[in-house]
Order: structure tokens, then C-alpha cells, then sequence
């Protein structure tokens, strides 16, 4: 097998350029591929774009690109609370393309099952259905518009997993879940920093999310945070 | 006039024994609190639950494990994980029977504007538009007047829609009202004390009152 | 919660009628249904339409409900050797309607991710195309053209997996998997028959290959055969 | 000439390091025991399987693993196990590097018919359609001519189509082809002892032939 694991994020991302497309895993900043980030404000590269559903906050995950001005355009379904980002939308700076979430999520899907295009009836008669394709189908005995939108194309993939082995697979914990699997198999180069990265042999066949065919990097990451965005708790 | 608690309470009552729901952030939230006894329903968040439970014991959180408003939450014994696209998959399917969330504005047709002010910052519509555009049941909680005293319940949404013609039905803190399929908030219930004339006064599109309109029994 | 728990196959095909459109998992005879199937024969419901990879051999699998003439019509991809197949399909007696394997699994997926319609290479220039659609995407920089696909409709779906619990969530063995997971999310209702029924709360959550929603009734079957049917070894 | 073994081990030379293939039924699946040392691939059956391992000591075959043959196989230690849509949304997504499969006819096109004869017990097309429309990369192993002695390297496929313009090399008993992007079978290696006279003769489609072709080293 050729060799997929590399000595950490700086080595995973040597080859990511300026201007490139990012898919990047995560929900909010739970599963998001924090030594990834990390690398990418220290190598210092420019003009992303980045498919998230989230833009992090000010000075955790994605906002930390946002902070350093890396960042040219976010496609996104909810950008939250981040002064910086309000900022620099504001004022033109950054690009940001809004899009309902079953979309970003559908349009990562069709990338790694190799759908050109899906229809999802989200947005339709709305702003999001400017400029797109509107079409009737019967769908469970109702019918009822859709819009055809395309499957994303993406330089790199990011994402971050609980387990991974030597081979590839990946193994996610609980919500960490959420874009990670989808971006995964979307990526024309697909990059997974895990907790836990072992070897081949020992994780489950059957509890695989992500088959190994779809990862073309995998380190295993230090020092997550993990940080919580909103804590809440009840008592005993 | 209801509370939030009182809308959440009322909106409860429409929850059936078995339904997997999804519920919007705010008062719908609180609706999970309200359910009656005998009565299980699972919980759907759209970022990859279902049978969403309580939030943890302090102590307890786990930053792997949160609901689709990003809080700590935990999981029921029933509960399953899936990615995003399953999690959408099941919504538009319409296998999640039932989805309750908040608005700006509703129309006498059915549609919703909840998610962008012109001149404002826009934070996304995250999976509003997907909840609305599927889910063959949806109810929205909502105050029916805004801070300037305007109407809500409008003959057209003056804001960027999130959905057309996909709202079936309203609880406000003055009465729970049907939206026709030709059209019209179709008054059901008054909330306690309300009487027609204040539901009246704060409804700007076509309102049906047909024969005597029961209080609402919470 | 509401039962989903039955007591076997009997209660859980008792509204399954005649002329129905039925989905059933499985590969050649691995991950089969076979309690529900030899209660259907028991139960005697004709003019099935049935969805299924495969078509059984002829006394196993769907073979017995071929053998009883229950089965008006087969949409497979492969019928493999099955002698009363052959015979009903040659005479006329039986409707069958062969599509692309890869087809087949995807408009499982389709029905229940809510998507209409898909598009797929699969099948263009060729006979399956006759009367579709086909339009020409772009997809990893290459334009080619697609087949316009729909989404199937079915009464009931009738998978089987290997552990399952009593709010339906569903764990799948190996390649037992193959379309159960998809037709599990495609049936009106969907009968899930399990090797092992455990209470709600002893599977993983991060392990389930199909959350309860998608499960109408389950059961604990039966004195599976799960019989093999290419016995291939080599010596120690 | 060579035997089904030899043209298997010819192809086994078109395998490359850390690749995925798909090997069709027949003369490909003997492609995997002729891998040469120091190449690892990774075989995916469309029925679920990445790391696709033998097939089991006696005694030891699970009915619930078996690979798109319906053959009873083990697990890689690499293997992961996933379901038909992902595995057929693998192949479209072009993951799937190599398929490698058998063929009735292919035409100087590269189109190629393997899935039904008019007349005869048509058994269905499994996963073909699917992997001849997807693949980047096919390889078809073949014999050049039938039984009765005619061609299968034709200008126009007589059987009906499993895909179209689809093959880009053809290994058979006499020699091996790249099917040119403008149309032609293009020879690029003799089989040991085979003239060029032989191939021509079992070559009904267009020919080309450029400068001394060698002999394959197998």
C-alpha cells in the first residue's frame, strides 16, 4: 500500500496553495480538524475558499483564518457569532455565499457518489432559487417544485475523525460526525487528522464510516481543545 | 396572553405518541419540556440525533456531543448518530414528522420569512429552509406582534422568505390559528383572557373566525 | 414510544396484500429477508412486484416465492441461476426488469433521502436508456452524459440485519449489508427482521447503519439457514 | 497463445502500487494472484467490500461475507465493509482506479457489449453498466476470437451495448491493444510466438499497427 500517513498537519497541507477550494469538516466547533487550521495560519496561505457550515468564532477554528485575512470566500449555511467575520463581510472583504444546510451537505454527498447534480426542494421560491434551475417532481405521492443544484468541487478535503488506521479508515465520535464523512469522500485530495490513528488490522470493518479509499493523508493531531461553544449543563 | 412557556405548553398538545420531531432554536426548545406524560416522541437534530436527550449533568458535557444550537446535550437510550447528509436525507424524505420553529413573519398563505433582515447581518439560514421546504407538518411558535406593535401574521412577508406555502399552522401568545389551504389564518383557539377584538387588532392578514372560538385549555 | 416490536414475520407482513410493490434486501443469498419470505409463501399474496438485487435460487430466497407464482413482476440487476426463473421468464408468466446494479442501490438511496430523481452514467448509449432522459454535466472535469433516474416507491421494504433494537435502530454483519441499509430508508414501511433484538440502549449509537426512524416493525427471527451459495475455500 | 492465466498475468503488470481495482468474474479475478511482489492493491467488490482478502480456509467461510461473485472471501487487515450506495457512488466518483473485465465483443470505439445475447436467458448486467460508465481506467481480458473462430475486436459491436467508448486497453491470447481516442485498435505487444499475420486475422475492426511490435515479457 502506499504510504498514507504523514508526520503531521504541516506535512499534510505542504501542497495546499493559495486560491485553493477547502471543504472543511465540522459542525459549530465540534469535530472541526483544528491542527489543520493551526497549519494553515502558520504556512500562511491566501485567498481560500472554504466550504464549512460554520466559520468558527473569533479566535477558535475558522475565525482564526478569518482573523489573518486567509480567508476570500465562505460558503456556508450559518456564519454565528464572530465579530471579525461580521466585519469583513461588511465592509466587502470577504466573500460569503449562504446556503441551506441539506444543501451543503447534499452537494458534499454528490461529489463523493458521483452525482453531477441532486434536486433538494430547499430555498425554492426563495432568494437561493435566483439564477438555478427550478423543476417539478413527484416525490411520495406529492408533487412539488425542486432546485438542481451541482455537486461542490474542492482542491482539498479536511476533516477530522476519532479513529483512523494506517489505511485510511476513519471512525467518528458521536455529533463530531456531522460534514465530516460527506466532505471526505468529496475531496480531490482528502485529509484526516485523528485522535487516535492506528494500525490497519484494528478497527471493526463494520463500524467504519469512511473507507480508507476516500483518505489520501492521515495524521494523528495533538493538543486538541475541543472547545465547547455552548455550555449547557443542568445540575444534580 | 401566553408566556413562552404557555405557547411552548399549548404547542405540546399537537405532539402524538411515537413522532420523531424536530424543533427550532427558542421557543420550540422549550416544547420538549411540555410534553405530557405517556406521550414519547424522539428528537431530531439536524446535526446528526436522534433521541436527543436532556442537557448533561454538569460535569458530564462532552464536547463531541452537541445539538444542532451547539449545546451540550445528551442521548437517550434510543438514540442514533448519522452524518449530515442522512440527517437531511430523513428530512427530506419526511420521515421527521413533525417540525416546530420560531419566524419573523407568516402569510396568510402559508409562507415563512425567519432567517434575513435587509441591512442587517444575516447569519444563515442554516436548516430553516430545508425543515420548511420538507416537512409535511410544521408548526410555527411565535409572538404574534413585534416590538413596534406590528402585526406578524401578514397578507404577504415583507422579508426575504425562508419557504412558500409551507406553514400549517400557528401558536402565538393570543390564539393558535390554521392556515387554509386557499388562504387565511383560520382562528382556532384564544389563548386565556384574549378576547376577538385583541386577535383582531394584531392580525394584518386575513383572518377566518367561524362561530364561537373556544379558550384554549393548556 | 410506540411498538415497534412484533411477535414474528406472520404479524409483521399481516397488511402486506396483493399487488404490492415490496423491496428486499440482500446479495444472492447473503442478508436475506428468510423469515419474512417463508412467511409470505405461507400467506400466499400474489402479484408481488419486487425489488431485489437478486432473484434467489429456486428453492431458496425469492426462488420460493417464484416456485409458488406469488411474483408477478422482478426490477433486479442480476438473476443468477434459477431454473423456474428462467422458465416463467421465457414463457412470458413473469415481468422482469433488469437495471444497473449501481441503479438499483441508488434509487433506494434516492427514496429515502428524499431525492426524486438521480443522475448516472450508467447505462448511456445502451438499451437501459431507451425513453430517459440523458443530459450532459460536467463532473471531475470531465463532461459526459447521465441518465435521468427516479427515485422507487415501494409499499414495504423487508431487510435484514444482524442486531437491531426495539426502537428500530439497526446493525448490519459484514457484507450482509449491501442494500439493506437503503431499502430500509425507502419502504412506506419497512419490516426489519434481526438475528439478535436487543432493548433500546445496548447498541452503540455510533455504530447503527440505520436509525430507527426508517424501521416500522421489528422482530427477532428464526432458525436462519443464511445458506452460501458459492462454497469457495482453499486448504490450509 | 496464452491461457486465461497468461492474460491475467499480463494485466497483473498494468496494476500499480496503492491502487483500487475492481476485478470482473472469470479471467480478472485470476489478475490478483499474479500481482507482482511489492505492488499492494486494493480490491473492491461492488458488493461492499474495500480489501477484499482470499477466500477462507475450509471451515472457516461466513456466509455473511462473500464478494460480488457470491463467492465466500476474507477480509484485508486494510478492509472496510460499506453499503451498495456507496459502494456504486465509489465507482462513479472515479475512487475505483482500475476495473478490469471480461467482454463479449468490444468494438474499435471502445464500446463493449458483455451483458446479453438476443434470444438466449439474459441473466441481467450486475454492476457492469455501472463500472464500464465510471471507470477511468478498463482493462478488458478477453479471448480474441469465439468458438466458432470469429473476431471479437469488431468495427461496430453486434450484441447489444453494456457501454460505450468506455475500454481503453484489451489484453487477449494473441496480443495487447489500446483502443485509440480517435478509433482503432492499436497493437501494442505480440503474445509469445504470435505473428503478426495470426492477429491480423483475428482482428475484424480497425488495425494499427506502427513500426516493430515486441513480443510481451511476461
Amino acid at each position: 500500500m502506499i504510504n498514507k500517513v504523514v508526520k503531521n498537519a504541516d506535512e499534510a497541507i505542504k501542497d495546499l496553495k493559495d486560491n485553493m477550494t477547502l471543504m472543511l469538516g465540522g459542525f459549530g466547533l465540534c469535530g472541526i480538524p483544528e491542527n489543520c487550521i493551526n497549519a494553515m495560519v502558520k504556512k500562511g496561505v491566501k485567498g481560500l475558499t472554504c466550504i464549512s457550515n460554520n466559520a468558527g468564532v473569533d479566535d477558535f477554528g475558522l475565525g482564526l483564518l478569518l482573523q489573518t485575512k486567509q480567508i476570500k470566500k465562505m460558503i456556508s449555511s450559518y456564519v454565528g457569532e464572530n465579530a471579525e467575520f461580521e466585519r469583513q463581510m461588511l465592509s466587502g472583504e470577504l466573500e460569503v455565499d449562504l446556503i441551506p444546510q441539506g444543501t451543503l451537505a447534499t452537494r458534499c454527498l454528490a461529489a463523493g457518489y458521483g452525482m453531477p447534480v441532486i434536486y433538494t426542494p430547499a430555498g425554492v421560491g426563495t432568494e437561493i432559487a435566483n439564477g438555478k434551475e427550478v423543476r417539478k417532481f413527484k416525490f411520495n405521492g406529492e408533487e412539488k417544485e425542486y432546485l438542481m443544484e451541482h455537486a461542490f468541487e474542492s482542491d482539498f478535503a479536511i476533516v477530522k475523525a476519532w479513529k483512523g488506521d494506517t489505511a485510511g479508515n476513519l471512525i467518528y465520535r458521536s455529533t463530531a460526525r456531522n460534514f465530516n464523512p460527506m466532505m471526505a469522500m468529496a475531496g480531490k485530495i482528502t485529509i484526516a487528522e485523528v485522535e487516535q490513528l492506528v494500525p490497519a488490522g484494528e478497527l471493526n470493518p463494520d463500524h467504519i464510516h469512511t473507507p480508507g479509499i476516500y483518505v489520501h493523508r492521515i495524521f494523528q493531531g495533538e493538543k486538541y481543545e475541543k472547545r465547547i461553544e455552548q455550555r449547557t449543563v443542568r445540575k444534580k | 396572553m401566553l408566556d413562552k412557556n404557555g405557547i411552548a405548553k399549548r404547542i405540546a398538545r399537537e405532539v402524538k405518541d411515537g413522532m420523531y420531531v424536530n424543533l427550532g432554536i427558542g421557543i420550540p426548545t422549550l416544547v420538549a419540556n411540555f410534553i405530557p406524560e405517556g406521550i414519547n416522541v424522539e428528537l431530531q437534530s439536524e446535526n446528526g440525533i436522534l433521541g436527543m436527550g436532556p442537557f448533561p449533568y454538569e460535569g458530564e458535557e462532552d464536547a463531541d456531543l452537541i445539538n444542532a444550537g451547539k449545546q451540550t446535550v445528551t442521548l437517550l437510550p434510543s438514540a442514533s448518530i448519522f452524518d449530515s447528509a442522512m440527517s437531511f436525507g430523513m428530512i427530506r424524505a419526511q420521515k421527521v414528522a413533525l417540525t416546530i420553529l420560531g419566524a419573523m413573519e407568516v402569510s396568510e398563505n402559508g409562507d415563512i420569512a425567519n432567517w434575513k433582515i435587509p441591512g442587517k447581518m444575516v447569519k444563515g439560514m442554516g436548516g430553516a429552509m430545508d425543515l420548511v421546504a420538507s416537512a409535511k407538518n410544521i408548526i410555527v411558535a411565535m409572538q404574534q406582534v413585534n416590538k413596534a406593535g406590528e402585526s406578524k401574521l401578514l397578507p404577504k412577508c415583507s422579508l426575504p422568505l425562508t419557504g412558500v406555502k409551507c406553514i400549517k399552522k400557528i401558536v402565538t401568545e393570543l390564539g393558535v390559528y390554521d392556515i387554509l389551504p386557499e388562504g387565511g389564518f383560520k382562528l382556532i383557539e384564544r389563548a386565556p383572557g384574549i378576547s376577538i377584538e385583541q386577535i383582531k387588532n394584531a392580525t394584518a392578514g386575513k383572518l377566518i373566525i367561524e362561530g364561537e372560538i373556544p379558550e384554549m385549555v393548556i
